[in-house]
């Protein structure tokens, strides 16, 4: 377990030397937020609006990022150095490691800016539970794909069409669980979501840690 | 396969005729009438392809991840072609599925295409296999598109079984089966439905699924001969 | 025009059944091709 | 002293039926190296990827030993060092921070000073603070050979040794080439005679190719 540690903070420390994937992240989470901003206006928008938009932006942006986790590897050639030193499900780990942190670091932000410029949204701790959930599942199933896509070296798009079908079961409840949540609703209402996005986000990263043994080697 | 073959035509044969044939009566006293359903009348015939067709899809999806599983563990290339044949069936038989339910739609609610949970989840299946499909298309090296396009049925297959069985009982629906319809009737039949009408349905799900195999056997050959002279060449 | 009135479903039901003999005709000729192929090599 | 072993059993390779290789086979050990010569495009380094296991070979199979007992290839990458032109270290480290991600992976404590003697000998001891994006690439090739001999992986792969290697280079790497020859397995592909003096087995693409 410690090797993909290692593997993480290698990516931690790689990713503040050159700060291309969290730079354009944010970038993107602002943008597209003026944009509804500017569509808004000084009206204030129901609670289910508010929750979509928060969602397309984290989603769009989640999608944007996280797809060159495992391309970064290839494009620059270090994969055999890589393939040298470690299992794939210990780098696999640690790539999904810093992606889910990652995650939550920008949806943190995107919450920040939410609760700045949107008067309705108020996040309170179960809104904070449902967007913990939803980045870690939002990162594995973006993490596996990245590594189909790393050797199919063909466009992100690709990645997109992939990765979206996958997430929809985990966007539907958390689309429901976060409109709940900003409701006040108590745990016992929650408490089927929860346990939905808790089963789904290990399910799926039991499947990946199989799968990518096979998506290792050539 | 010569059993598989002519059951598959004399079941859904018998399917058919009957379930065409057969009147709606209010009070059925023989054997070969149906029971008038309050609001359905007689669009309860689409009974005979619609669920059918969605059946039979469901089947050949899982049959191929089951190849594609095997694929992998076995590195066999003929179970790769196993697990295309049915990928490619399971999608002619989702789009039959989606088309029936359309029709269906538009006489019962209305409208060709209302969201109903059913609807979106056969929509999402047909996008997961034509990304499946366009996955395939991009890798040319053929063993490695069967290693990849076999990981990408077994990611894409976990969230199947999400689709047909908790999505519709979670959010209300119009479809028959989804949360808040009383009479029911989704791919989990609560059989209601009347013993004649009963066995009708058996004998279609039954028949179809002997018509996958056949249809799926002959695509296989097809698949085997095309490999050998690809691979002679 | 009353025959359309009452029968109608007896159209519908030629009409699936010319369909489906089709179905069937069409897949014993894939078949027949098929084990010629086969018996080629 | 545990003795390990190669064993390559039939292997070829054909990509969308266009034959590359047939039926190669050897067994490499400790003290008998082999190289792998042949003209361009014989396949030489896909041979090699193959025996590293990161290209499926279409028939034929490679096995690692460990004092005759199988070792299992999940956990092949722990004994196993790669040195080749056309893969990169991380850029934005330092030779240091390369190296020593490389060792903590491996789970080798080795101390500070025995890696600047390395780095002294492949003459990279006065660059080791700078990162390595700003290396020439002779310079990059030494460090990967600096990184398989702090490691002292029990196999060692080696892609045309001496490729964007000066004379003096050359030198030091044809030095380590005959040290390591009696340590640890060594496979190496080249089409430069002058390198063949370090394999005690010859597996010439060129005569088992067959386009």
């Amino acid at each position: 377990m410690s090797y993909s540690n290692i593997i993480f903070l290698k990516d931690v420390k790689s990713e503040f030397r050159t700060r291309v994937s969290f730079n354009t992240q944010l970038l993107f989470t602002i943008t597209t937020l003026s944009i509804i901003l500017f569509a808004v206006g000084n009206e204030s928008i129901s609670i289910p609006t508010t929750i979509s938009f928060y969602w397309i932006v984290s989603i769009f942006a989640a999608m944007s990022g996280l797809s060159r986790v495992f391309v970064k590897e290839e494009e620059r050639g270090t994969f055999l150095f890589l393939f040298q030193l470690a299992s794939s499900q210990s780098v696999f780990i640690g790539k999904l490691l810093f992606n889910a942190i990652f995650t939550i670091l920008v949806n943190f932000f995107i919450l920040i800016l939410f609760s700045l410029f949107i008067d309705t949204f108020s996040a309170n701790l179960f809104f904070i539970l449902v967007m913990i959930l939803g980045s870690i599942g939002i990162a594995s199933v973006s993490t596996i794909v990245a590594a189909i896509i790393s050797k199919v070296n063909s466009s992100t798009t690709l990645y997109t069409v992939l990765s979206f079908p996958i997430l929809i079961p985990l966007l539907m409840t958390l689309i429901q669980a976060s409109q709940l949540s900003i409701e006040g609703a108590f745990f016992s209402e929650m408490r089927g979501h929860f346990s939905f996005m808790i089963g789904y986000n290990i399910s799926l990263i039991l499947i990946s840690l199989y799968l990518i043994t096979y998506l290792w080697s050539e | 396969m010569r059993i598989i073959k002519y059951t598959t035509i004399f079941l859904i044969t018998i399917q058919i005729v009957l379930g065409i044939s057969f009147p709606l009566v209010a009070k059925p006293e023989h054997f070969w009438q149906f029971p008038i359903v309050i609001g359905l009348e007689e669009k309860i015939r689409n009974v005979i392809f619609h669920v059918p067709t969605a059946w039979t899809a469901t089947i050949a999806f899982t049959m191929s991840l089951v190849y594609g599983f095997l694929y992998l563990q076995k590195k066999d290339f003929n179970y790769e072609l196993k697990s295309i044949a049915s990928a490619e069936l399971g999608f002619l038989f989702c789009i039959l599925a989606t088309v029936t339910g359309a029709i269906w739609a538009k006489f019962n609610w209305g409208s060709f295409w209302n969201w109903d949970p059913r609807q979106t989840s056969i929509f999402i299946l047909l996008m997961i296999y034509s990304a499946y499909f366009v996955l395939r298309s991009s890798i040319s090296e053929k063993v490695k598109r069967a290693r990849i396009s076999s990981v990408y049925s077994i990611l894409a297959g976990v969230t199947v079984p999400f689709f047909i069985f908790i999505l519709p009982r979670i959010t209300s629906g119009l479809h028959p089966g989804s949360k808040g319809d009383t009479e029911g009737a989704g791919p989990i039949v609560q059989f209601k439905m009347a013993p004649n009408m009963l066995t009708l349905f058996f004998i279609g799900l039954i028949g179809f699924t002997l018509l996958y195999f056949w249809i799926f056997n002959l695509r296989y050959r097809l698949l085997v001969l095309e490999n050998k002279n690809e691979s002679e060449e | 025009m009353d025959f359309f009135a009452q029968n109608q479903m007896y159209i519908v039901l030629s009409i699936t059944l010319a369909i489906w003999i089709g179905v069937i005709f069409y897949l014993f000729k894939i078949e027949k091709k098929l084990n010629n192929l086969e018996k080629r090599n | 002293m545990k003795i390990y072993s190669l064993l390559a059993d039939k292997i070829s390779k054909t990509f969308n039926s266009q034959k590359i290789f047939k039926n190669v086979s050897f067994n490499a050990f400790v003290g008998n190296s082999i190289a792998i010569t042949g003209s361009n495009g014989s396949g030489k380094s896909t041979l090699l990827k193959i025996l590293l296991k990161y290209i499926h070979p279409s028939k034929g199979d490679v096995k690692y030993f460990c004092d005759n007992k199988e070792i299992e290839s999940q956990i092949i990458y722990q004994n196993i060092s790669f040195v080749a032109p056309y893969f990169n270290l991380y850029e934005e480290f330092t030779a240091l921070e390369n190296i020593e991600l490389a060792i903590k992976l491996k789970s080798k404590y080795i101390s500070n000073d025995l890696i600047n003697d390395e780095l002294n000998r492949f003459s990279l001891f006065n660059h080791s603070k700078k990162e390595v994006g700003h290396y020439s690439s002779g310079m990059k090739q030494r460090l990967k050979y600096c990184i398989a001999n702090i490691l002292k992986s029990d196999f060692i792969f080696i892609d045309e040794p001496t490729s964007n290697l000066d004379d003096e280079g050359k030198k030091i790497v044809f030095d380590f080439l005959k040290e390591i020859q009696s340590t640890s397995c060594l496979i190496y592909a080249t089409n430069e005679k002058d390198e063949l003096q370090f394999a005690n087995e010859i597996v010439d693409l060129s005569l088992l190719n067959l386009n």
